[in-house]
């Protein structure tokens, strides 16, 4: 039973993917949403450690669930069934929808799958699925921009897809298997660890990896984008929990790497993304700004061994909360799209403001249970740490602020109808992010910390809204740091396009032609040689020759 | 057993003979007779081959006679082999004929020759004195230059002149050699005169005279250049003929006398010419057969090449002394394949009207099982496996390599490479796209079946390596 | 009668047929296929009779004469069955295709003549008990798939036939020669694990490492190693059934299943490490994956494309067995079973898409999935297997490779794999991605198949979908017992009994 | 006396060979191979007298022998010359060597 329900997570949207595309099964597309339904029954049913294998599959698989897999399930069962839900209203009337049902159930078997695989094989499968098939959604649109973001999408996946498929075998290879309990009990190797903070580092928006993201969110359909945001991302973060060992001598470089970087991520993403006006764009760097405080939290964990369940179960708090709010966010980009209402913009500040932090919602709760155990560290250090911290969040109040100001000047782009499908699962995820703290037990802590810097923000906000007008505003491109590295790309194309010498097949032109006329000489020398060797004089003469050459040859 | 291998080999030599004379005598039962004493030609030979088997080399006077006056047969396993291998190409090549001159004007004279021809290398075969071994190969010079004027044309005329002289002059060579070591030894006797054989300059002036006779009769390059004409001219069972066997006759006499005669004269210089005359003969003949633009031409200009390899079993018995049973089996294997290949293309000239390459595609595409004996048999020449060539190249490489003779070993390589560019370059004819050829006379059944079994004995012979071999190995010549 | 005259039922099964079809005459189309279908039918039988005798473990063999000291010797052990297996199934399939294709084409008979005397090369290969019997099915392979080469008759094929055979009798003359040598050394020995070479490297290491460089090459020009393969993507003007069997699984695969024999029965892993005649291998493997790749990159035309990446492809099988350790091994084995399932899956598809709708290039490939869904959907599924996304089969190749590497630390091998992933996304995602999102505005102009009820001649997407499936299939299910993946375990469990060593 | 016969033999043969080359007519061609038998002739007669009182028989034989041959290959010769007087209407050997198209 519990094996037939585990494997059924991933496997229901399988096979309704196998259905979906075909003439005649467009009602199909209606399940779409219920396809996450055995995640949504593993996260309520199954206790944890709950745990199958499937030798027969692939090289043999395991499923299993854990206490960061119950969350991260959670959270994915709940922002896909929620996209899904959403999609439906979103592409009604539109051209191929059944292309993007059948990308989407891809990318969520994959996310669903990858939460409960236990092994490096099985996790590695379903990254995969996730990663590739996203493809479909981000490119859904067409159009040249988008195809430029999908492309840049693809080949920062597929690179990643490689990267953590040379970590892995390193390990595995280490290991002498790969199950993630045998996997675990081996020491990592420094390259092995690269490898995967870098794979896994792309997904997760680890800056500098992270220019897909500003591209791919606002080029996908609106609900693919909030699971890209809300969900595929934090599968990133998920890999290195499960991969990367949090104890162990030597891991303090790494932790002070993940630490800087994240921190770096968190203000320089706020800082670019204040600069776009793109809402989804916006909303793009925010996550990248978001993820940087998650990937600070990791790297915690590294440099405070002692503390590091606390702040695991921070951090997945903290995934948990971002994917809820984000995904919220970005639905709320397409109500606003057809409904330019007021009330729109007020249900959209609540999961804005739990972003910042506002207190008594889901993300005062993932910001306490973050720095809370940070008083209790130690190191000095901690304390700048912790600051810069509570810093960010000035950031992301701008952002937000940001956000709002840009979505309401340039709402009202595709008006329509708002089916339930739409505003159904944006407002259940909207107040997702008061209902948390009500069913997670969390620790308050002090509340001036998370007020202040909202406040800051919000007033900067204002500042900046006042001067906006007089003010030239820098334009940073939307993937930043992405554009000199595609222009170095181009070049090189073209360098090795533009050296034919170097592809020409042998054979083929000048050297060929050279041969040819060297065998046509060839052959004509012959049978003018020949027609003279068959001269009867020259029989005679080179009879009599041979005659000498036998003999003298036979004194030799 | 009622007869020995001895008896069964003179009535090889008799059985055609009787056959050219009633041949002669009545022109209309040619194909008639031909068949019946092709085939018990072909039985005798049996008899003499398994005869050797059993009781080994054997020599005996002709009817009690015996030398230096009377006429003796000797008969060992190289002899047998080399019986064998004119059997059934002689065969083979008699059943083609049948359909081949059906309509022929000169069949009646064809029958007559042919089985004289066929006499006449049986009794070279057989002889074992060097004056006897004069007259059969005058005999066999003739009869082969009466064939190639059959069909009486002007370029056949001329390349029958050309042969006859050719041929003459090389036999008049060979007689002056056979008075000198008689001269020198008082003895004919093949196995008498390799007892006595001094290293002394009459026998080498003897030795050179011979050889270089037989090699113009052979056609080794460069004394090559009556061949390809006499060859490409000639009625297609006439070319099948020479080149797979006539020319072997006399590479049969040059080994006879280098391994049983001579080989106290043997030194690396003449090893080495010997074998650089092959090598020429190789590239050469290869490198023509490449260019040529008519199918018989590229046969022809293809022994021209693959004689070469013949020569190679100079250079090879001084690393490796067993060489010649390799050089031998190459023989076979090559007389086989050639003797289809050129039925083959006698069978695509008779379908198409002319033998250019060129414009004979459509006609091999509608004859399929003649190209695709051609190919069975060019596959044998290249030396592809599960053919004779393919033994024999193996066995030439072998010994080549037994004595560390790399270069040896390459050519033969390269040899084989040459060849499947020409013999390739004619099948691709038959997959191109060329001309549709509208007036395509159908083969007679009989010219394609023969052309195939004799291809299929290509294939035997590939499995035929460890018999022939031992049959080799019972060589009585020295004893 | 002996239970090992199986196997020449089995190379009969289409020797005999072969030859009968080419006394057909053109109209009979009928009794060829059926003659073509009994046949291929009865061997898989008959293979599949002799898989199940094989894993019990009883032996088959028979042995001829040729020469004093050489022999012909049939016999059958699981690697034999591997590659058996795979050219008897595969060649069931594009049996079918092949009829589908040439519907309307004159010369029918010549082509399955052909077409059945190659398989019964390959299986020869297959079954081959030692060198001198290898040489003689590969050098048949040679003669008879050159009328395949050139079988349209157009100047470009007979240019390429001429090229095949430049190559292809060229390497057949240095094998000869190095066959011969090492008779000369070792007498001529049976494959057997371990080698039969044992012994030798303290007199004759020299002559051992020349002769190991004279047979790879020989083998490799049929593997298409750099640089000795550019009669490959010439080739590619045969007809699609042609290109997908003899170019992605019988004539490449003799080449690299040559060198895993060489490696693995002659001279034996021990053998091959202590003389040091990995590591070049290895390095040959990797300069032709990564140059083919490359190659593969810059080609238009679908079926170039594919040819480079046979060239890269293959040499993954060649890599596996250069690794000499027992991972490695797997990896490169199974290899040679999944590249065959995957590329013929891609060559069958670029063969619908030019028999359909005249599709030649990559850049005409857009908007093809909405007119051909189910092609498109196995040439995705073949292109991301052979980019190695899991689970289809590539990646269990890939994954063993990786393990292989790690296993023999040869880390730069981990590297060129990455590397050579990338490449091949690189020049498989395009093709894809266009087929499914690019937009096609134009309806296409001159469908030949418009008049089916699928989107195809079914005998053309009948085979497609089949061996897509089968490709995935083998990823997927690669835990199943008789998949490839747990045959080549037991070969190389055999191989390596006395080292261990698995995962 | 016998070195004599041998050297004429053997001056015979060199005569006869630079003949059969130099001379284009067909029939001059033939009758400089006659000489150059008639020289080996010589030789196995020279050879034949040098056993001492009792002549050799052997040579004698070989020569009569010779003789036969050398007859019937001349009769043979003449008749193919006449061939080709009569296709060709020349009696000298094609410049061409065969038909090779070069």
């Amino acid at each position: 039973m519990t094996a037939a329900l585990l494997l059924a997570v991933p496997l229901l949207p399988l096979l309704l993917a196998a259905l979906v595309p075909w003439r005649g099964m467009t009602r199909l597309q209606w399940l779409t949403p219920l396809a996450v339904l055995p995640g949504l029954a593993v996260v309520l049913f199954l206790p944890d450690g709950s745990h199958a294998s499937y030798p027969w599959l692939i090289m043999g698989m395991d499923l299993q669930l854990d206490a960061t897999g119950r969350v991260f399930l959670l959270l994915t069962t709940l922002l896909w069934g929620a996209a899904g839900l959403y999609g439906l209203g979103y592409l009604r009337g539109q051209d191929h929808t059944a292309r993007y049902h059948l990308f989407f159930l891809l990318a969520m078997a994959g996310n669903l799958g990858l939460v409960l695989a236990a092994d490096a094989v099985g996790f590695y499968l379903f990254f995969a699925l996730m990663s590739l098939s996203s493809y479909g959604l981000v490119v859904h649109a067409g159009g040249d921009a988008v195809y430029r973001a999908g492309r840049i999408y693809l080949i920062m996946a597929v690179v990643g897809e490689l990267l953590l498929f040379a970590g892995l075998v390193l390990h595995v290879s280490a290991a002498g298997g790969y199950h993630f309990s045998l996997m675990a009990a081996t020491p990592l190797q420094p390259v092995t660890a690269a490898l995967l903070l870098i794979g896994f580092g792309i997904k997760a928006g680890l800056i500098p990896l992270h220019v897909w993201l500003p591209l791919a969110h606002p080029a996908a359909p609106t609900p693919a984008s909030a699971v890209l945001s809300g969900a595929m991302i934090k599968a990133g973060l998920l890999g290195w929990l499960r991969l990367l060992q949090l104890e162990g001598p030597g891991w303090e470089a790494l932790g002070w790497l993940l630490v800087t970087l994240g921190l770096a991520g968190a203000f320089l993403a706020a800082l670019v993304g204040v600069l776009q006006s793109r809402p989804k764009t916006i909303l793009a760097y925010s996550s990248i700004s978001q993820m940087g405080l998650m990937i600070c939290g990791v790297g915690l964990i590294f440099l405070l061994p002692d503390l590091g369940d606390l702040l695991l179960a921070a951090v997945v708090l903290y995934a948990l909360h971002h994917g809820l709010a984000k995904g919220a966010l970005f639905l709320g980009v397409g109500i606003v799209e057809r409904r330019r209402a007021p009330w729109v913009l007020a249900v959209l500040a609540v999961p804005a403001l739990a972003l910042a932090g506002l207190p008594w919602t889901s993300g005062a709760l993932a910001k306490q249970s973050l720095k809370s155990p940070l008083y209790e560290a130690l190191p000095a250090w901690v304390g700048t740490v912790e600051t810069l911290l509570t810093l960010a969040a000035v950031g992301t109040t701008l952002l937000m602020a940001r956000f709002l100001w840009c979505l309401w000047i340039k709402g009202a782009a595709r008006p329509g109808a708002l089916p339930w499908q739409m505003w159904v699962p944006w407002l259940v995820l909207s107040f997702a992010a008061l209902v948390l703290p009500w069913v997670w037990a969390g620790e308050a802590g002090s509340a001036w910390s998370l007020i202040w810097p909202l406040i800051l923000g919000v007033v900067l906000s204002l500042a900046g809204l006042l001067a906006w007008r007089g003010l030239r505003v820098p334009q940073v491109p939307e993937g930043d740091v992405l554009l000199p590295v595609e222009g170095l790309a181009r070049w090189l194309a073209r360098t090795v396009r533009s050296a034919p010498r170097l592809w020409q097949t042998a054979g083929d032109g000048p050297a060929r032609a050279r041969l040819r006329l060297a065998w046509r000489r060839t052959r004509h020398g012959a049978a003018r040689l020949e027609a003279g060797l068959g001269r009867w004089e020259t029989v005679g003469i080179v009879f009599m020759a041979l005659l000498v050459g036998v003999f003298v040859s036979l004194w030799v | 057993m009622f007869a020995t291998g001895l008896d069964w080999a003179a009535w090889a030599v008799a059985v055609p003979l009787v056959g050219a004379l009633l041949a002669g005598l009545l022109p209309r039962l040619g194909p008639v007779l031909g068949l019946v004493f092709g085939l018990l030609t072909a039985l005798a030979v049996a008899g003499a081959v398994m005869g050797v088997w059993h009781e080994g080399p054997v020599r005996a006077g002709l009817g009690g006679w015996d030398v230096p006056l009377g006429i003796a047969l000797s008969l060992d396993g190289l002899a047998a082999l080399m019986l064998a291998m004119t059997a059934v190409v002689g065969l083979a090549v008699s059943i083609y004929a049948l359909g081949y001159l059906r309509s022929s004007q000169t069949r009646g004279k064809f029958w007559a020759l042919w089985l004289w021809l066929w006499a006449s290398m049986n009794a070279l075969f057989l002889s074992g004195d060097v004056f006897n071994i004069y007259v059969t190969l005058e005999l066999v010079g003739l009869a082969a230059v009466a064939l190639t004027a059959l069909s009486g044309g002007a370029a056949a005329l001329g390349a029958a002149m050309r042969y006859l002289l050719v041929s003459l002059l090389g036999s008049l060579a060979y007689l002056m050699g056979v008075a000198l070591l008689y001269g020198g030894y008082g003895v004919l006797d093949l196995a008498a005169l390799g007892a006595a054989m001094e290293p002394d300059k009459v026998s080498r002036l003897a030795a050179v005279l011979m050889t270089v006779g037989l090699l113009m009769k052979t056609a080794l390059f460069p004394l090559h250049v009556w061949l390809p004409p006499a060859h490409g001219s000639a009625p297609a069972p006439v070319s099948a003929v020479l080149s797979a066997l006539v020319v072997k006759a006399s590479f049969y006499l040059i080994l006879r006398l280098w391994l049983d005669v001579f080989p106290v004269l043997t030194v690396p210089g003449f090893e080495l010419f010997m074998g650089a005359l092959g090598a020429g003969a190789l590239l050469w003949g290869s490198l023509l057969a490449l260019r040529a633009a008519r199918l018989k031409q590229v046969v022809a200009y293809s022994t021209v090449a693959q004689l070469g390899y013949l020569f190679l079993v100079f250079p090879l018995m001084a690393v490796t002394p067993g060489a010649w049973q390799a050089v031998v089996f190459f023989a076979l294997a090559h007389a086989c394949a050639k003797a289809t290949v050129f039925l083959a293309a006698g069978s695509l000239q008779k379908a198409a009207g002319h033998d250019r390459l060129a414009q004979l595609g459509a006609v091999m595409r509608k004859e399929p099982v003649t190209v695709f004996a051609f190919g069975i048999a060019g596959a044998s020449l290249v030396g592809l496996p599960l053919t004779g060539g393919f033994i024999a190249k193996w066995l030439l490489v072998d010994v080549a390599l037994q004595g560390h003779a790399w270069g040896w070993a390459s050519l033969v390589l390269a040899g084989g490479l040459l060849a499947g560019g020409y013999v390739f370059r004619v099948l691709g004819h038959a997959f191109g796209r060329g001309s549709v050829n509208p007036d395509h006379r159908p083969v007679p059944a009989v010219m394609v079946w023969s052309t195939l079994v004799l291809a299929l004995v290509s294939v035997a012979l590939g499995f035929a390596g460890a018999a022939s071999l031992e049959l080799l190995a019972l060589h009585g010549g020295r004893t | 009668m002996n239970a090992s005259w199986l196997l020449i039922f089995i190379l009969m099964s289409s020797l005999v047929p072969g030859l009968l079809i080419f006394f057909l005459r053109e109209e009979s189309h009928g009794l060829r296929t059926a003659l073509n279908l009994g046949g291929a039918g009865l061997k898989l039988i008959l293979v599949g009779y002799l898989l199940l005798g094989v894993q019990r473990g009883d032996v088959y063999e028979l042995r001829a004469v040729l020469l004093p000291g050489v022999e012909l010797v049939l016999a059958a052990d699981s690697l034999s069955l591997l590659f058996a297996t795979l050219s008897t199934l595969l060649w069931f399939v594009t049996t079918i295709y092949a009829v589908g294709y040439l519907e309307g084409s004159p010369n029918h008979s010549r082509f399955f003549g052909f077409f059945s005397l190659c398989v019964s090369a390959t299986v020869g290969i297959a079954f081959s008990g030692n060198l001198i019997t290898f040489l003689i099915f590969y050098e048949i392979l040679t003669l008879a798939t050159w009328p395949l080469v050139v079988h349209r008759g157009t100047a470009q094929s007979l240019r390429a036939g001429r090229l095949y055979l430049a190559y292809t009798l060229a390497g057949g003359a240095l094998l000869l020669a190095a066959m011969v040598w090492l008779a000369l050394l070792a007498g001529s020995g049976d494959f057997k694990p371990g080698g039969y070479l044992m012994g030798l490297e303290q007199e004759f290491p020299t002559q051992l490492k020349l002769i190991f460089a004279m047979l790879v090459a020989g083998f490799g020009v049929k593997a298409a190693l750099v640089p000795l393969h550019s009669w490959l993507p010439r080739a590619m003007v045969a007809p699609a059934p042609v290109s997908a069997l003899l170019h992605a699984v019988a004539v490449v695969k003799a080449g690299a299943f040559g060198i895993v024999r060489v490696v693995d029965d002659v001279y034996g892993l021990t053998l091959v490490l202590e003389l040091g005649l990995d590591l070049p291998l290895m390095a040959a493997a990797v300069i032709t994956i990564v140059y083919g790749s490359v190659r593969a990159l810059f080609a238009d035309d679908i079926k170039r494309r594919l040819a480079f990446s046979t060239v890269s492809q293959v040499s993954y099988i060649v890599l596996g067995v250069a690794l000499a350790g027992p991972l490695g091994a797997v990896g490169g084995l199974v290899h040679l079973v999944h590249q065959g399932l995957m590329k013929i899956t891609l060559f069958f598809c670029a063969g619908n898409f030019a028999e359909t709708l005249h599709i030649h290039k990559v850049s005409e490939l857009k908007g093809v999935g909405r007119r051909m869904p189910l092609t498109m959907l196995a040439f995705t599924l073949g292109a991301l297997g052979m980019i190695g996304a899991p689970p289809l089969a590539g990646f269990i190749s890939k994954w063993y490779l990786g393990l292989g590497a790690l296993q023999m630390e040869q880390h730069w091998v981990l590297a060129a794999l990455v590397v050579s992933s990338l490449l091949n996304a690189a020049y498989f995602l395009p093709p894809v991605i266009r087929g499914w999102f690019g937009r096609r505005e134009e309806p296409w102009h001159d469908e030949h198949m418009k008049h089916h009820r699928f989107e195809t001649h079914w005998m053309l997407l009948g085979p497609t979908l089949f061996v897509a499936a089968v490709a995935v299939a083998a990823g997927v299910l690669a835990g199943m017992p008789y998949s490839p993946l747990d045959w080549v375990s037991l070969i190389v469990e055999r191989e390596y009994a006395p080292t261990g060593g698995g995962l | 006396m016998i070195p004599l016969y041998l050297i004429g033999g053997a001056a015979l043969f060199a005569l006869g060979l630079h003949a059969l080359v130099v001379r284009r007519h067909l029939v001059l061609k033939v009758l400089a191979l006659n000489v150059m038998g008639s020289g080996v002739f010589m030789v196995l007669l020279a050879l034949a007298a040098r056993g001492g009182a009792e002549p050799d028989a052997v040579p004698h034989a070989l020569v009569l022998t010779g003789i036969v041959v050398a007859v019937s290959a001349t009769a043979f010769a003449l008749a193919l010359i006449l061939r080709v007087k009569a296709v060709t209407g020349r009696a000298y050997l094609p410049e061409r060597n065969g038909d090779d198209p070069a």
